[in-house]
Protein backbone atom coordinates (compact mmCIF):
# COMPACT_ATOMS: atom_id res chain seq x y z
CA UNK A 1 0.00 0.00 0.00
CA UNK A 2 1.52 3.21 -1.30
CA UNK A 3 0.93 6.79 0.92
CA UNK A 4 -0.16 7.67 -2.59
CA UNK A 5 -3.13 5.64 -2.51
CA UNK A 6 -4.15 7.12 0.78
CA UNK A 7 -7.52 9.13 0.71
CA UNK A 8 -7.56 12.76 1.74
CA UNK A 9 -10.89 14.14 2.22
CA UNK A 10 -11.43 17.95 2.90
CA UNK A 11 -14.74 19.92 2.26
CA UNK A 12 -16.72 23.08 3.74
CA UNK A 13 -20.25 22.38 2.89
CA UNK A 14 -24.24 23.44 3.07
CA UNK A 15 -24.76 19.55 3.27
CA UNK A 16 -26.10 17.26 5.97
CA UNK A 17 -22.58 15.09 6.95
CA UNK A 18 -23.10 11.66 5.94
CA UNK A 19 -21.11 9.70 8.48
CA UNK A 20 -21.46 6.06 6.91
CA UNK A 21 -20.77 7.77 3.16
CA UNK A 22 -17.50 9.07 4.50
CA UNK A 23 -15.90 6.34 6.59
CA UNK A 24 -16.62 4.65 3.57
CA UNK A 25 -14.68 6.50 1.47
CA UNK A 26 -11.58 6.35 3.48
CA UNK A 27 -11.40 2.63 4.38
CA UNK A 28 -9.22 1.01 2.67
CA UNK A 29 -8.66 -3.23 2.08
CA UNK A 30 -5.55 -2.71 4.56
CA UNK A 31 -8.22 -0.46 7.30
CA UNK A 32 -9.20 -2.14 10.21
CA UNK A 33 -10.03 0.72 12.73
CA UNK A 34 -11.38 4.39 12.57
CA UNK A 35 -12.03 7.41 14.90
CA UNK A 36 -14.28 9.52 13.94
CA UNK A 37 -15.35 12.86 15.97
CA UNK A 38 -17.85 15.03 15.41
CA UNK A 39 -19.00 18.29 16.78
CA UNK A 40 -22.74 19.53 16.75
CA UNK A 41 -24.77 22.43 17.45
CA UNK A 42 -25.17 22.71 21.63
CA UNK A 43 -29.10 23.79 22.24
CA UNK A 44 -27.92 24.36 26.28
CA UNK A 45 -24.81 25.19 27.30
CA UNK A 46 -24.34 24.59 31.26
CA UNK A 47 -20.28 25.51 31.39
CA UNK A 48 -19.21 28.62 31.60
CA UNK A 49 -21.84 31.30 30.74
CA UNK A 50 -24.72 29.06 30.94
CA UNK A 51 -27.02 29.76 27.99
CA UNK A 52 -29.63 28.66 25.63
CA UNK A 53 -29.00 28.63 21.59
CA UNK A 54 -31.51 28.46 19.01
CA UNK A 55 -29.16 28.42 16.54
CA UNK A 56 -26.18 29.02 14.98
CA UNK A 57 -25.03 30.51 11.34
CA UNK A 58 -21.69 29.52 10.43
CA UNK A 59 -19.44 31.08 7.47
CA UNK A 60 -15.94 30.20 6.38
CA UNK A 61 -13.52 31.53 3.87
CA UNK A 62 -13.98 29.02 1.73
CA UNK A 63 -10.85 28.39 -0.27
CA UNK A 64 -8.83 28.98 2.10
CA UNK A 65 -10.49 26.71 4.41
CA UNK A 66 -10.19 23.81 2.40
CA UNK A 67 -6.52 24.64 1.86
CA UNK A 68 -6.04 24.70 5.90
CA UNK A 69 -7.90 21.35 6.03
CA UNK A 70 -5.63 19.73 3.66
CA UNK A 71 -2.81 21.52 5.51
CA UNK A 72 -4.26 19.52 9.03
CA UNK A 73 -4.14 16.32 7.05
CA UNK A 74 -0.77 17.04 5.74
CA UNK A 75 0.36 17.51 9.50
CA UNK A 76 -1.18 14.45 10.40
CA UNK A 77 -0.14 12.48 8.21
CA UNK A 78 3.49 13.45 9.23
CA UNK A 79 2.93 12.87 13.02
CA UNK A 80 1.18 9.29 12.46
CA UNK A 81 2.23 7.78 9.21
CA UNK A 82 0.05 4.83 10.29
CA UNK A 83 -2.98 7.04 9.25
CA UNK A 84 -4.79 5.68 6.45
CA UNK A 85 -7.68 7.54 5.30
CA UNK A 86 -8.46 11.12 6.24
CA UNK A 87 -11.36 13.24 6.31
CA UNK A 88 -12.41 16.69 7.50
CA UNK A 89 -15.70 18.42 6.40
CA UNK A 90 -17.18 21.50 8.12
CA UNK A 91 -20.90 22.30 7.44
CA UNK A 92 -21.86 25.92 7.05
CA UNK A 93 -25.16 27.72 7.07
CA UNK A 94 -27.71 27.87 9.37
CA UNK A 95 -27.27 25.04 11.82
CA UNK A 96 -29.90 24.39 14.56
CA UNK A 97 -29.21 22.39 17.78
CA UNK A 98 -28.17 18.15 17.72
CA UNK A 99 -27.07 19.04 14.18
CA UNK A 100 -23.46 17.61 13.17
CA UNK A 101 -21.40 20.59 11.88
CA UNK A 102 -17.63 19.14 11.53
CA UNK A 103 -16.11 15.91 11.14
CA UNK A 104 -12.73 15.04 11.42
CA UNK A 105 -12.15 11.07 10.58
CA UNK A 106 -8.91 8.86 10.46
CA UNK A 107 -8.52 5.18 9.97
CA UNK A 108 -5.59 3.07 10.15
CA UNK A 109 -5.09 -1.20 10.13
CA UNK A 110 -5.15 -0.72 13.83
CA UNK A 111 -6.49 1.15 16.80
CA UNK A 112 -3.56 0.98 18.84
CA UNK A 113 -1.01 2.90 16.70
CA UNK A 114 -1.93 6.58 17.72
CA UNK A 115 -5.64 7.25 15.13
CA UNK A 116 -8.16 8.53 17.96
CA UNK A 117 -4.61 10.62 19.20
CA UNK A 118 -5.04 11.34 15.24
CA UNK A 119 -8.50 12.07 15.10
CA UNK A 120 -8.00 14.56 18.21
CA UNK A 121 -5.41 16.74 17.08
CA UNK A 122 -7.87 17.19 13.85
CA UNK A 123 -10.34 18.65 15.77
CA UNK A 124 -7.72 20.77 17.70
CA UNK A 125 -6.08 21.87 14.64
CA UNK A 126 -9.26 22.74 12.90
CA UNK A 127 -10.26 25.30 15.48
CA UNK A 128 -6.89 26.67 15.15
CA UNK A 129 -6.10 27.37 11.78
CA UNK A 130 -9.00 27.03 9.34
CA UNK A 131 -10.79 30.37 9.04
CA UNK A 132 -14.94 29.10 9.76
CA UNK A 133 -16.48 31.80 12.07
CA UNK A 134 -19.96 31.12 14.05
CA UNK A 135 -22.58 33.39 15.23
CA UNK A 136 -24.75 32.31 17.59
CA UNK A 137 -28.37 33.21 18.30
CA UNK A 138 -30.45 32.80 21.23
CA UNK A 139 -32.99 34.33 23.28
CA UNK A 140 -30.99 37.18 24.60
CA UNK A 141 -29.88 38.40 21.13
CA UNK A 142 -26.65 37.56 18.22
CA UNK A 143 -23.65 37.53 19.43
CA UNK A 144 -19.84 36.14 17.41
CA UNK A 145 -18.57 33.14 19.05
CA UNK A 146 -14.77 34.26 19.78
CA UNK A 147 -11.71 32.46 19.05
CA UNK A 148 -8.91 33.04 21.25
CA UNK A 149 -5.72 31.28 19.23
CA UNK A 150 -3.32 33.16 16.89
CA UNK A 151 -1.27 31.42 14.43
CA UNK A 152 2.08 31.67 14.08
CA UNK A 153 4.10 32.40 10.65
CA UNK A 154 3.97 29.42 8.69
CA UNK A 155 0.94 28.17 10.11
CA UNK B 1 0.92 50.72 -7.65
CA UNK B 2 -0.14 47.49 -7.16
CA UNK B 3 -3.82 46.27 -7.00
CA UNK B 4 -5.20 44.42 -3.99
CA UNK B 5 -8.42 42.73 -2.77
CA UNK B 6 -9.45 42.40 0.23
CA UNK B 7 -12.06 40.11 1.69
CA UNK B 8 -13.54 40.50 5.09
CA UNK B 9 -15.00 37.68 7.62
CA UNK B 10 -17.16 37.50 10.56
CA UNK B 11 -17.29 40.54 12.87
CA UNK B 12 -14.62 42.51 10.73
CA UNK B 13 -17.12 42.35 7.78
CA UNK B 14 -20.11 43.00 10.06
CA UNK B 15 -17.76 46.35 10.82
CA UNK B 16 -16.79 47.12 7.24
CA UNK B 17 -20.07 46.72 6.11
CA UNK B 18 -18.62 45.37 2.77
CA UNK B 19 -17.89 41.73 1.94
CA UNK B 20 -14.81 42.92 0.29
CA UNK B 21 -13.06 45.96 -1.45
CA UNK B 22 -10.52 46.39 -3.97
CA UNK B 23 -8.04 49.07 -3.88
CA UNK B 24 -4.59 50.35 -5.03
CA UNK B 25 -1.42 50.27 -2.86
CA UNK B 26 2.15 51.28 -2.92
CA UNK B 27 4.55 48.67 -3.93
CA UNK B 28 6.62 48.50 -0.90
CA UNK B 29 3.25 48.65 1.29
CA UNK B 30 3.31 45.97 4.38
CA UNK B 31 0.58 44.39 6.20
CA UNK B 32 1.29 46.85 8.97
CA UNK B 33 0.98 49.96 7.04
CA UNK B 34 -2.14 48.30 5.30
CA UNK B 35 -3.82 48.32 8.76
CA UNK B 36 -2.65 51.61 9.40
CA UNK B 37 -4.06 52.87 6.31
CA UNK B 38 -7.50 51.01 7.18
CA UNK B 39 -7.85 51.97 10.54
CA UNK B 40 -7.52 55.72 8.54
CA UNK B 41 -9.54 55.41 5.68
CA UNK B 42 -12.08 53.17 7.51
CA UNK B 43 -12.30 54.33 11.04
CA UNK B 44 -14.88 51.45 12.44
CA UNK B 45 -11.98 49.48 11.89
CA UNK B 46 -9.29 51.14 13.38
CA UNK B 47 -10.23 49.08 16.95
CA UNK B 48 -10.51 45.67 15.09
CA UNK B 49 -6.92 45.94 13.72
CA UNK B 50 -5.67 45.41 16.75
CA UNK B 51 -6.89 42.04 16.91
CA UNK B 52 -7.41 40.91 13.59
CA UNK B 53 -5.88 38.21 11.37
CA UNK B 54 -4.41 38.85 7.97
CA UNK B 55 -3.59 36.53 4.99
CA UNK B 56 -1.86 37.26 1.87
CA UNK B 57 -2.93 34.49 -0.85
CA UNK B 58 -4.63 32.22 1.78
CA UNK B 59 -2.03 32.45 4.23
CA UNK B 60 -1.78 33.58 7.46
CA UNK B 61 0.59 37.06 7.24
CA UNK B 62 2.11 38.85 9.65
CA UNK B 63 3.43 42.75 10.00
CA UNK B 64 6.38 42.34 8.18
CA UNK B 65 5.47 40.78 5.26
CA UNK B 66 5.14 43.06 1.84
CA UNK B 67 2.01 42.67 0.20
CA UNK B 68 2.54 41.80 -3.52
CA UNK B 69 0.83 42.70 -6.95
CA UNK B 70 -2.90 41.20 -6.97
CA UNK B 71 -2.87 39.91 -3.70
CA UNK B 72 -6.27 38.45 -1.96
CA UNK B 73 -6.45 40.01 1.43
CA UNK B 74 -8.19 38.28 3.90
CA UNK B 75 -9.10 39.46 7.30
CA UNK B 76 -10.93 38.25 10.08
CA UNK B 77 -10.86 37.74 13.98
CA UNK B 78 -9.67 33.89 15.18
CA UNK B 79 -11.59 31.11 14.24
CA UNK B 80 -14.17 29.62 16.09
CA UNK B 81 -15.54 27.18 13.82
CA UNK B 82 -16.18 23.17 14.58
CA UNK C 1 -29.71 17.09 32.60
CA UNK C 2 -30.58 13.98 34.82
CA UNK C 3 -28.83 11.23 34.02
CA UNK C 4 -31.57 8.74 34.00
CA UNK C 5 -32.27 10.69 30.55
CA UNK C 6 -29.14 9.81 28.89
CA UNK C 7 -29.35 7.35 26.35
CA UNK C 8 -27.09 3.96 26.48
CA UNK C 9 -27.66 2.24 23.28
CA UNK C 10 -26.59 -1.28 22.92
CA UNK C 11 -26.97 -4.42 20.56
CA UNK C 12 -25.58 -7.16 18.59
CA UNK C 13 -26.51 -7.59 15.32
CA UNK C 14 -26.85 -9.23 11.74
CA UNK C 15 -27.82 -5.65 10.04
CA UNK C 16 -25.18 -3.35 8.65
CA UNK C 17 -23.99 -0.37 11.10
CA UNK C 18 -25.44 3.04 10.41
CA UNK C 19 -23.48 5.76 12.17
CA UNK C 20 -26.07 8.69 11.26
CA UNK C 21 -28.56 6.91 13.20
CA UNK C 22 -26.82 5.72 16.06
CA UNK C 23 -25.29 9.37 16.51
CA UNK C 24 -28.44 11.39 16.24
CA UNK C 25 -29.74 8.96 19.38
CA UNK C 26 -27.04 9.95 21.25
CA UNK C 27 -27.27 13.17 20.92
CA UNK C 28 -29.10 15.80 23.10
CA UNK C 29 -29.84 19.22 23.38
CA UNK C 30 -26.71 19.19 25.67
CA UNK C 31 -24.32 17.40 23.29
CA UNK C 32 -21.39 19.40 21.51
CA UNK C 33 -19.13 16.55 20.95
CA UNK C 34 -18.79 12.94 19.90
CA UNK C 35 -16.02 10.63 19.91
CA UNK C 36 -16.64 6.99 17.64
CA UNK C 37 -14.81 4.64 16.87
CA UNK C 38 -15.33 1.54 14.47
CA UNK C 39 -13.58 -1.62 13.49
CA UNK C 40 -14.06 -2.85 10.25
CA UNK C 41 -12.75 -6.29 8.49
CA UNK C 42 -9.33 -6.20 7.52
CA UNK C 43 -8.41 -7.87 3.95
CA UNK C 44 -4.97 -7.41 3.83
CA UNK C 45 -3.17 -7.83 6.99
CA UNK C 46 0.76 -6.53 7.29
CA UNK C 47 1.29 -6.46 10.95
CA UNK C 48 2.89 -9.87 12.81
CA UNK C 49 1.72 -12.90 10.50
CA UNK C 50 1.21 -10.78 7.02
CA UNK C 51 -2.38 -12.83 4.94
CA UNK C 52 -5.08 -12.23 3.36
CA UNK C 53 -8.52 -12.57 4.90
CA UNK C 54 -11.73 -12.97 2.10
CA UNK C 55 -14.04 -12.92 5.26
CA UNK C 56 -14.96 -13.10 8.78
CA UNK C 57 -17.94 -14.88 10.21
CA UNK C 58 -18.51 -13.48 13.25
CA UNK C 59 -20.54 -15.45 16.40
CA UNK C 60 -21.92 -14.07 20.09
CA UNK C 61 -23.54 -15.25 22.81
CA UNK C 62 -26.01 -12.83 22.18
CA UNK C 63 -28.06 -12.13 25.63
CA UNK C 64 -24.87 -12.28 27.99
CA UNK C 65 -23.11 -10.09 25.07
CA UNK C 66 -25.63 -7.61 25.41
CA UNK C 67 -25.46 -7.42 29.10
CA UNK C 68 -21.45 -7.15 28.90
CA UNK C 69 -22.40 -3.80 26.63
CA UNK C 70 -24.45 -2.44 29.26
CA UNK C 71 -21.70 -3.31 31.95
CA UNK C 72 -19.14 -1.61 29.88
CA UNK C 73 -21.28 1.42 29.06
CA UNK C 74 -21.70 1.86 32.79
CA UNK C 75 -18.10 1.59 33.50
CA UNK C 76 -17.49 4.09 31.12
CA UNK C 77 -19.92 6.48 33.09
CA UNK C 78 -18.70 5.66 36.44
CA UNK C 79 -15.36 6.72 35.09
CA UNK C 80 -16.40 9.50 32.85
CA UNK C 81 -19.81 11.04 34.36
CA UNK C 82 -19.44 13.85 31.61
CA UNK C 83 -20.26 11.28 28.42
CA UNK C 84 -23.98 12.11 27.65
CA UNK C 85 -24.61 9.05 25.07
CA UNK C 86 -23.34 5.86 24.94
CA UNK C 87 -23.53 3.71 21.74
CA UNK C 88 -22.33 0.09 21.52
CA UNK C 89 -22.74 -2.21 18.60
CA UNK C 90 -20.85 -5.65 17.14
CA UNK C 91 -22.51 -6.95 14.10
CA UNK C 92 -22.59 -10.60 13.09
CA UNK C 93 -22.41 -13.08 10.31
CA UNK C 94 -20.20 -13.05 7.70
CA UNK C 95 -18.58 -9.74 7.35
CA UNK C 96 -16.86 -8.82 3.97
CA UNK C 97 -13.12 -6.27 4.33
CA UNK C 98 -14.15 -2.86 4.27
CA UNK C 99 -17.27 -3.34 6.64
CA UNK C 100 -17.62 -1.80 9.76
CA UNK C 101 -18.24 -4.59 12.38
CA UNK C 102 -18.28 -3.31 15.51
CA UNK C 103 -19.21 0.78 16.63
CA UNK C 104 -18.88 2.44 19.92
CA UNK C 105 -19.87 6.05 20.42
CA UNK C 106 -19.84 8.78 23.41
CA UNK C 107 -21.44 11.91 23.17
CA UNK C 108 -20.00 14.50 25.66
CA UNK C 109 -21.23 18.37 26.34
CA UNK C 110 -17.29 19.59 25.17
CA UNK C 111 -14.28 17.63 23.49
CA UNK C 112 -12.21 18.00 26.28
CA UNK C 113 -13.44 16.24 29.02
CA UNK C 114 -12.65 12.75 28.20
CA UNK C 115 -14.80 11.74 25.31
CA UNK C 116 -12.31 10.30 23.15
CA UNK C 117 -10.97 8.33 26.18
CA UNK C 118 -14.07 6.75 27.16
CA UNK C 119 -14.46 5.38 23.42
CA UNK C 120 -11.21 4.45 23.68
CA UNK C 121 -11.62 2.68 27.20
CA UNK C 122 -15.03 1.18 25.87
CA UNK C 123 -13.69 -0.57 22.36
CA UNK C 124 -10.79 -2.03 24.93
CA UNK C 125 -13.22 -3.60 26.70
CA UNK C 126 -16.02 -4.98 24.31
CA UNK C 127 -12.44 -6.98 23.21
CA UNK C 128 -12.03 -8.50 26.47
CA UNK C 129 -15.21 -9.05 27.86
CA UNK C 130 -18.15 -8.86 25.27
CA UNK C 131 -18.43 -12.72 24.47
CA UNK C 132 -18.02 -12.70 20.47
CA UNK C 133 -15.78 -14.25 18.11
CA UNK C 134 -14.56 -14.19 14.89
CA UNK C 135 -13.52 -16.94 12.39
CA UNK C 136 -11.34 -16.18 10.02
CA UNK C 137 -11.79 -17.66 5.70
CA UNK C 138 -8.80 -16.74 3.60
CA UNK C 139 -7.04 -18.52 0.63
CA UNK C 140 -5.15 -20.62 3.38
CA UNK C 141 -7.97 -21.77 5.12
CA UNK C 142 -10.40 -21.23 8.44
CA UNK C 143 -8.87 -19.94 11.69
CA UNK C 144 -10.07 -18.66 14.97
CA UNK C 145 -9.17 -15.62 15.78
CA UNK C 146 -7.56 -16.12 19.37
CA UNK C 147 -8.23 -13.37 21.86
CA UNK C 148 -6.03 -13.69 24.75
CA UNK C 149 -7.82 -11.57 27.82
CA UNK C 150 -8.97 -13.38 30.81
CA UNK C 151 -11.95 -12.28 32.80
CA UNK C 152 -11.48 -11.37 36.31
CA UNK C 153 -14.14 -12.28 39.38
CA UNK C 154 -16.90 -9.29 39.21
CA UNK C 155 -15.78 -9.06 35.20
CA UNK D 1 -29.13 -33.30 41.24
CA UNK D 2 -29.05 -30.03 39.15
CA UNK D 3 -30.35 -29.53 36.53
CA UNK D 4 -28.39 -27.39 33.92
CA UNK D 5 -28.62 -26.20 30.42
CA UNK D 6 -24.48 -25.96 29.21
CA UNK D 7 -23.87 -23.81 25.81
CA UNK D 8 -20.78 -23.88 23.96
CA UNK D 9 -19.25 -21.26 21.31
CA UNK D 10 -16.61 -21.22 19.15
CA UNK D 11 -13.44 -23.49 19.24
CA UNK D 12 -15.63 -25.22 22.17
CA UNK D 13 -18.60 -26.33 20.34
CA UNK D 14 -16.34 -27.00 17.55
CA UNK D 15 -14.92 -29.64 19.71
CA UNK D 16 -18.44 -30.48 21.17
CA UNK D 17 -19.92 -30.92 18.14
CA UNK D 18 -22.93 -29.67 19.56
CA UNK D 19 -24.45 -26.38 20.57
CA UNK D 20 -26.03 -27.24 23.35
CA UNK D 21 -26.33 -30.00 25.89
CA UNK D 22 -28.36 -30.59 29.43
CA UNK D 23 -28.02 -32.70 31.99
CA UNK D 24 -28.18 -33.31 35.95
CA UNK D 25 -24.83 -32.83 37.81
CA UNK D 26 -25.23 -33.61 41.74
CA UNK D 27 -26.00 -30.34 44.25
CA UNK D 28 -22.82 -29.61 45.19
CA UNK D 29 -21.01 -29.57 42.00
CA UNK D 30 -18.69 -26.69 41.64
CA UNK D 31 -17.35 -25.42 38.23
CA UNK D 32 -13.94 -27.09 38.74
CA UNK D 33 -15.64 -30.44 39.17
CA UNK D 34 -18.05 -29.62 36.06
CA UNK D 35 -14.79 -29.16 34.08
CA UNK D 36 -13.69 -32.57 35.32
CA UNK D 37 -16.76 -34.25 34.38
CA UNK D 38 -16.66 -32.85 30.80
CA UNK D 39 -13.29 -34.05 30.83
CA UNK D 40 -13.99 -37.20 30.44
CA UNK D 41 -17.77 -37.28 29.66
CA UNK D 42 -16.45 -35.66 26.55
CA UNK D 43 -12.62 -36.47 25.61
CA UNK D 44 -12.89 -34.28 22.76
CA UNK D 45 -13.29 -31.26 25.30
CA UNK D 46 -10.47 -32.41 27.36
CA UNK D 47 -7.34 -30.15 25.72
CA UNK D 48 -10.20 -27.41 25.72
CA UNK D 49 -11.03 -27.44 29.56
CA UNK D 50 -7.52 -25.72 30.79
CA UNK D 51 -7.98 -22.61 29.11
CA UNK D 52 -11.98 -22.55 28.60
CA UNK D 53 -14.11 -19.31 30.25
CA UNK D 54 -16.79 -20.33 32.01
CA UNK D 55 -19.93 -18.53 32.84
CA UNK D 56 -22.92 -19.42 35.03
CA UNK D 57 -26.11 -17.26 34.12
CA UNK D 58 -23.86 -15.15 31.82
CA UNK D 59 -21.64 -14.02 34.41
CA UNK D 60 -18.19 -14.87 34.24
CA UNK D 61 -17.75 -18.21 36.97
CA UNK D 62 -14.41 -19.35 38.76
CA UNK D 63 -13.22 -22.80 39.43
CA UNK D 64 -14.77 -22.39 43.25
CA UNK D 65 -18.11 -21.54 42.09
CA UNK D 66 -20.89 -24.15 42.73
CA UNK D 67 -23.16 -24.38 39.92
CA UNK D 68 -26.62 -23.29 41.07
CA UNK D 69 -29.98 -25.50 39.94
CA UNK D 70 -31.02 -24.44 36.70
CA UNK D 71 -28.06 -22.78 35.76
CA UNK D 72 -27.08 -21.81 32.22
CA UNK D 73 -23.90 -22.47 31.62
CA UNK D 74 -21.34 -20.93 28.68
CA UNK D 75 -18.52 -22.49 28.02
CA UNK D 76 -15.76 -20.80 25.23
CA UNK D 77 -12.09 -19.67 24.45
CA UNK D 78 -11.50 -16.21 25.82
CA UNK D 79 -13.35 -13.67 23.24
CA UNK D 80 -11.86 -12.15 20.12
CA UNK D 81 -14.79 -9.87 18.72
CA UNK D 82 -14.48 -6.35 17.84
Amino acid sequence: MEPFNFPTIFSVTESEIDLNDLLAKITLTTTGAAAIFTGMVRGETNRGDAHITDYLEYEAYIPMAEEKMKQVADEIRAKWPIVEGIAIVQRIGKLYPKTPTTLIACTAAHRDTGVFDAARYGIDRLKEIVPVWKKEIGPDGTEWVEGDYIPKPGE
Amino acid sequence: MNHIKLLFFATIRDRAGVKSLEMDIPVDMTIEDLKDKLSIDYPNLKESMKSVLMTINREYAFDEAVVPSNAEIGMFPPVSGG
